[in-house]
């Protein structure tokens, strides 16, 4: 929705120097600063399954490889898999008239129509399926490997431990390293000794199972002679993402497609990087959109949005109406101040004097009438509106529109105008404040941010 | 039911839509042209079958649903002799035309589903269980192979094994509660 | 006797790379002085290792102690900036790299890892000239942005060996932009051996889409015409999926007798030619890829450039800067990897080149070689560097060879294993192996002025 | 970015008590299972399929010309049936879609001309692009943003997103207006 709003217009500096629209930024309560998606820390927070959405542990969610036990994807395209059943007629061995129908369930993609019975997967009887898991082809060599690198290692912990103790007391291994007349070889052979001594009887070395070699081959196998004379069927040879999709069993012909559990997805959390606080903490539950901690800027810093631009003359004068609102349930003072250098490409001014902001009324959001003007008419607010009198468009609710003047100095760009946006910042909930900090600070303080907007090309 | 054959011999000029016994078609469908229906075919209301060059035989138990466009349709260079000679627009039995698509082709075959949005040119060809995934406009001249499936903006095809099942079940539904709730094309008497 | 030869030389491949400082152990032996002691103790429970392989097209994402990388992704992401989205390799300065690995390395760990960087350390898989930049802006954004514990530099070719127990064998590495090939003798590369030529994939890829725009047909709505008349480019992925679903490497024999078709201007030389495919491009187009084409695209890997180098002669050159002694062991191990050498064909066709090349005057009397062997490592080709990377990360000793955080942040920059202004490293490095590091430094300059002056800017 | 004004023939539509403004020129069928709970759009030429199986739509909802809402279809081993659809509140359907999910959860934004597959599960709070096919059965997490065809999750949504669909159906519905025919 935020091509409708076209929040891609306005953005606001934050700490990190990077200009952002302000539904992608975060307000940090405690250091009273405006972070982006790069200033903050992110965290996973949760993990599951974006097809039946539950939950998984993280300690599953790693022991699964981060796919969600019962969701399967297509192999061909990718799309999620769904069962279907289907009833089979069974025809009983002993009583060949005797006619029974057996359900039985399989997997079917909805986008590219392939379905288990394709690669000629059973059916299955359970609606869970149980389908068949494959095993890296490799598996019993490669445990073998890490095996015998796990011995290695031990052993080469084992005598840094050794080392270590060795060195605290006097320095001879350095000696021994730096200075020994052999160098390479003679380390070499005392490297050989050391892993034969674990057949001296003073070693409490473990000993190390050797890792049998597999012989390179001379004979390398050559491309079948299919190649040249059989006709190519192209549907029947995967694409490179069917493959890379599963790199251990990569299969170049569609038959070798196995379907593959559902990659999980995770709900993150967002931390201050300087003061270590949450910025967004999720709910737990998959399905919600609601937030433990949500300090997004929308909530707590004045929405800056264009209203109305008439159509902009290079080097002349027009008036751009800019709405200010108010996202807090407190009035709001504010005030503005052009910034009239790059990468402005245009002559500003703002309204001067304190800009008081009506506050949010959240019971107004049910009003069923659409706007309630009058209401806010006579509100001491009036006086400030007066102050800065013929700046004021209009009052809506805790909407402010005002007047900006705006002098296109370019013809070939988009028109930017930059100002600064300060306001009275009221910490609503003391609650996450501590003492100390009530002391320190005040329950008002004035804030400001950068703010840009484009304002789009000029007319010739 | 009328077949191709006998279709031809028809005078074109003669322009009347045949409902089939049994086949259900709303009123709010547009019909225009030479156009028949084959037995338990379900024609949605805002579906558009427009005989324009030439009739269109429907054969038995499709189905078209709405803002279905199913048209023979005027070469844009027509040149005089094809006037002369129109061509039909043939349509097998058990296609589904899914909301949106259109067909321009001239012969479908059976068993076939064009899904939503999708569109087939005037010269490709359906044989049978192909499927045209949404969005996707075929206009290669020729017939698709059997059970060839085109799905995605890149147009991925591949081959299924068994043609897609059959739609009975929805039609069956929908004759049945179509009428609740619609006004229907009345079949036409078959008297030949 | 054979075996126990190989465990004890696999132990010395770990012995020697951490003794010449190699980047397998960007910090060498100085850690026993500021590693406390518990930190090895707890290596056991320590959360596995990532395990990066960021590669020209492709990259290879998972965890320590895994037999297959758990994501195969494309090596590009879209910036949140721009919306664009731009391979990683693909940077003009190292802010633009910095700001592509933030939001790339975000993808890898929030999208296909579901991990926090900040709880694991990383092994990270490199080219053996991978530009310093790279690795200094990869070090940066990982240590500084991402806070990860620690990063080991591992050059891949080493990694392969892993792979297979050996501590021998002469590594050839074909794959987007470049082809490498790495002589290892009893785990030392021997780095005035390093031969490197830019035909790969993205070669193969620039000869299909030329043969293609030059000789094929496009039948559109049922009319033919040349490609070229249509169309005046097709999209890199369409070369892409035609090369992997249709090309393969033809084997000598035919390639000969096409040569002499091609020199000889004469079509009747020409073997039986195989089938062709009519590639659909969208619903009204048809690509005919003639049989030709398929046969004659990936020749680019054979055929001898300017400077007579070919991927084949890449192998005898390496092993012609190599000891005399060292020459036959080398050539009994030939270790392929690399997406590139998956073709069809490409090893056999590989072992016939260089069987042929034995004979030519350049190499009959200078190598006493008659025979090739070539391993097959428990991997497909396209993650052999990756699965090597992961074999090593599982292992206890990983903190002892990784460069930690704290001593990134007190050097400020990745000690390269090329510089020597290291106290530690340079009492480490025996004096004969400086001259060919200054040698490997100007052949990765060599290598980046080469790359560079193809097409697309991406070193790797 | 304030919403524009959109103008509407007073005559074309029908405003209902609870503020509902259907288009004269859209086409309701079996109108007594379609329920609308109030202030929402419905614009020229939409179908909703109401003779198949019910549809609820909530408050603030728009929905797009042309736009088809039919509820799903789902064959059991023993017979058939079509599923109720039900779209939450604040939900914004541009022009041209055709709609065949089985639920569409609040604060949802779907894009012109998409296709959205039999009993797709839209959570709250995502948004489909234009031009967009959601292949059948598929479920879209909340925050999540859909482009392509097939569709695939390819961004994420801000935090804020209720807020601000709140803020832009509640903003279309006040800036709808409608004006008199000039005779």
């Amino acid at each position: 929705m935020a091509s409708l709003l076209q929040f891609e217009k306005v953005l606001m500096k934050c700490s990190c120097d990077i200009k952002s629209p302000i539904i992608n930024l975060y307000f940090c309560k405690h250091c009273l600063k405006l972070r982006c998606g790069r200033c903050v820390s992110h965290e996973v927070d949760s993990y599951s399954c974006p097809n039946c959405l539950e939950n998984m542990p993280s300690a599953e969610a790693k022991l699964k490889k981060n796919r969600c036990a019962n969701c399967l994807d297509c192999p061909s395209c990718n799309h999620s898999l769904t069962t279907r059943a289907t009833s089979v007629a069974l025809t009983d061995s002993q009583s060949p008239d005797k006619k029974m129908t057996k359900k039985v369930y399989y997997l079917a993609c909805g986008l590219c129509r392939w379905t288990s019975r394709d690669i000629g997967l059973g059916d299955k009887e359970t609606a869970s399926g149980g389908w068949e898991e494959h095993d890296n082809p490799h598996f019993e060599r490669l445990n073998e490997l890490l095996e015998f690198y796990h011995q290695l290692a031990i052993k080469e912990k084992n005598e840094r431990e050794q080392k270590k103790f060795n060195k605290r007391r006097t320095y001879l291994r350095l000696q021994e390293k730096y200075f020994s007349p052999g160098g390479l070889a003679t380390r070499r052979k005392a490297s050989f000794l050391n892993a034969l001594s674990s057949m001296a009887p003073k070693t409490d070395e473990p000993e190390i199972t050797p890792v049998k070699l597999i012989e390179p081959k001379e004979e390398v196998d050559p491309l079948p002679s299919k190649y040249y004379t059989q006709p190519l069927v192209l549907e029947k040879v995967t694409t490179l993402a069917q493959r890379l999709n599963r790199p251990e069993f990569a299969s170049s012909q569609v038959e070798g497609l196995y379907p593959r559990h559902k990659h999980l997805v995770i709900k993150r959390s967002q931390r201050c990087r300087e003061c270590e606080h949450n910025l967004s903490k999720p709910e737990y539950n998959p399905s919600s959109i609601k937030f433990k901690i949500q300090l997004v800027a929308l909530h707590h810093i004045p929405d800056v949005r264009i209203y109305l631009v008439p159509k902009l003359y290079q080097a002349k004068e027009s008036i751009v109406t800019i709405l200010l609102s108010n996202p807090s349930q407190e009035k709001m003072e504010t005030e503005l101040e052009a910034i009239n250098e790059p990468p402005s490409t245009g002559l500003l001014t703002v309204p001067e004097g304190l800009l008081v902001l009506a506050a949010k009324d959240i019971t107004a959001e049910f009003d069923e009438k659409t706007a309630d003007t009058s209401e806010f008419k006579d509100n001491p607010e009036k006086k400030s509106s007066e102050t800065s009198q013929g700046h004021i468009q209009f009052r809506s609710g805790h909407k402010l529109g005002v007047l900006f003047k705006v002098t296109p100095q370019t013809s070939d760009s988009d028109v930017v105008v930059c100002f600064k946006l300060k306001y009275k910042y009221h910490n609503t909930s003391p609650s996450l404040r501590t003492p100390v900090e009530d002391e320190e600070k005040p329950d008002a303080v004035w804030l400001e941010h950068e703010v840009e907007i484009n304002l789009g090309a000029t007319s010739p | 039911m009328t077949t191709p054959s006998q279709r031809s011999r028809k005078v074109s000029q003669v322009q009347r839509v045949k409902i089939s016994p049994g086949a259900v078609v709303c009123v709010e469908a547009e019909i225009r042209g030479d156009v028949t229906i084959g037995a338990r075919t379900v024609v949605h209301p805002r579906a558009c079958i427009i005989a324009e060059a030439g009739p269109i035989v429907i054969g038995e138990s499709n189905l078209i649903e709405e803002q279905v466009l199913i048209i023979n349709k005027k070469p844009d260079d027509a040149s005089p002799s094809k006037d002369d000679k129109p061509e039909t627009l043939v349509i097998g039995s058990n296609n589904v035309f899914e909301v949106g698509c259109r067909c321009e082709s001239l012969k479908i075959g059976d068993h076939n589903v064009i899904e939503a949005k999708a569109a087939i040119g005037r010269d490709t060809e359906l044989t049978r269980g192909n499927v045209i995934g949404a969005f996707c406009e075929i206009t290669s001249h020729g017939a698709l192979p059997e059970n060839t499936i085109i799905y995605g903006d890149k147009y991925e095809q591949r081959r299924q094994y068994e043609k897609p099942p059959d739609q009975t079940l929805q039609l069956d539904f929908l004759m049945k509660i179509l009428p609740n709730y619609h006004r229907l094309k009345k079949s036409t008497k078959t008297d030949r | 006797m054979e075996a126990l030869n190989v465990v004890v030389n696999v132990a010395f491949v770990l012995e020697k790379q951490s003794f010449i400082n190699l980047r397998l152990s960007a910090v060498p032996d100085s850690d026993p002085f500021t590693m406390p002691l518990f930190e090895g103790l707890s290596a056991g429970s320590e959360k596995s290792a990532v395990i990066l392989d960021i590669g020209a097209a492709y990259s290879k994402v998972g965890f320590a102690g895994e037999f297959g990388p758990w994501a195969f992704v494309s090596s590009k992401v879209k910036l949140s900036k721009t919306k664009k989205e731009v391979f990683v390799w693909d940077y003009s300065s190292e802010e633009e790299l910095f700001d592509i690995l933030v939001e790339f390395f975000h993808l890898l760990y929030f999208k296909h890892l579901l991990v926090n960087p900040k709880d694991r350390r990383v092994v990270f898989c490199e080219s053996i000239l991978c530009p310093t930049q790279f690795r200094e802006t990869v070090a940066k954004v990982l240590f500084k942005h991402y806070e990860v514990p620690s990063i080991l530099f591992a050059p891949s070719h080493l990694l392969a060996m892993f792979t297979l127990g050996i501590n021998t064998g002469l590594v050839l590495d074909a794959g987007f932009s470049e082809t490498t090939v790495l002589p290892i003798y009893e785990g030392i590369p021997i780095i005035k051996g390093v031969q490197t030529v830019t035909v790969a994939a993205r070669e193969i890829h620039r000869n299909l889409a030329a043969l293609l725009q030059d000789q094929a047909v496009l039948i559109t709505d049922g009319e033919e015409a040349p490609l070229a008349s249509k169309m005046s480019s097709l999209p890199d992925t369409v070369i892409e999926d035609i090369k992997v679903r249709t090309c393969f490497v033809t084997n000598i024999n035919r390639a000969r007798l096409i040569q002499q078709s091609i020199l000889q201007n004469d079509e009747s030389k020409w073997p039986a030619v195989p089938s062709s495919v009519e590639y659909p491009l969208d619903g009204g187009s048809k690509l005919v890829v003639t049989g030709k084409v398929r046969e004659v695209a990936c020749e680019v890997l054979f055929e001898q450039d300017m400077e007579e180098k070919s991927v084949a002669t890449t192998i005898l050159d390496a092993i012609l800067q190599c000891p005399l002694d060292m020459r036959i062991p080398l050539a009994q191990n030939l270790v392929l990897m690399g997406g590139t050498s998956m073709l069809p064909g490409f090893a056999h066709r590989l072992v016939d080149e260089l069987k042929e090349l034995l004979s030519k005057p350049q190499y009959k009397d200078r190598l006493a070689i008659s025979s090739f062997k070539v391993h097959s490592p428990p991997s497909e080709a396209n993650y052999t560097a990756w699965l090597g990377g992961s074999l090593f990360g599982a292992m206890e000793i990983l903190s002892y060879r990784s460069l930690s955080r704290e001593a990134y942040n007190q050097a400020g920059k990745v000690p390269d294993w090329c510089s020597l202004d290291d106290a530690v490293q340079e009492a480490e490095v025996v004096p004969k192996e400086r001259s060919s590091m200054k040698q490997l430094e100007a052949l990765r300059k060599l290598s980046l002025e080469k790359s560079s002056a193809g097409a697309s800017p991406t070193p790797k | 970015m304030e919403l524009n004004d959109t103008f509407y023939m007073k005559a074309e539509f029908i405003e209902t008590a609870s503020g509902n403004k259907v288009s004269k020129k859209s086409v309701l069928c079996g109108s007594q299972n379609i329920v609308l709970n109030g202030k929402s759009i419905i614009c020229n030429d939409c179908i909703v399929r109401g003779d198949l199986a019910n549809v609820r739509i909530g408050r603030y909802c728009v929905i797009g010309s042309r736009t088809v809402i039919r509820p799903p279809f789902k064959k059991f081993s023993k017979g058939v049936a079509f599923f109720p659809l039900h779209i939450g509140d604040h939900v914004f359907i541009d022009e041209d879609c055709i709609i065949n999910a089985a639920q569409i959860g609040s604060y949802v934004h779907i894009g012109k001309n998409c296709v959205i597959g039999r009993r797709c599960v839209l959570k709250e709070c995502c948004q489909i692009a234009d031009n967009v096919y959601l292949p059948p059965e598929t479920v879209v997490p909340p925050f999540t943003v859909i482009t392509g065809n097939p569709g695939k999750p390819t961004g994420e949504l801000p935090e804020c997103t209720q807020d601000l669909m709140i803020d832009a159906t509640k903003g279309f519905y006040q800036h709808f207006v409608p004006v008199q025919e000039v005779k």
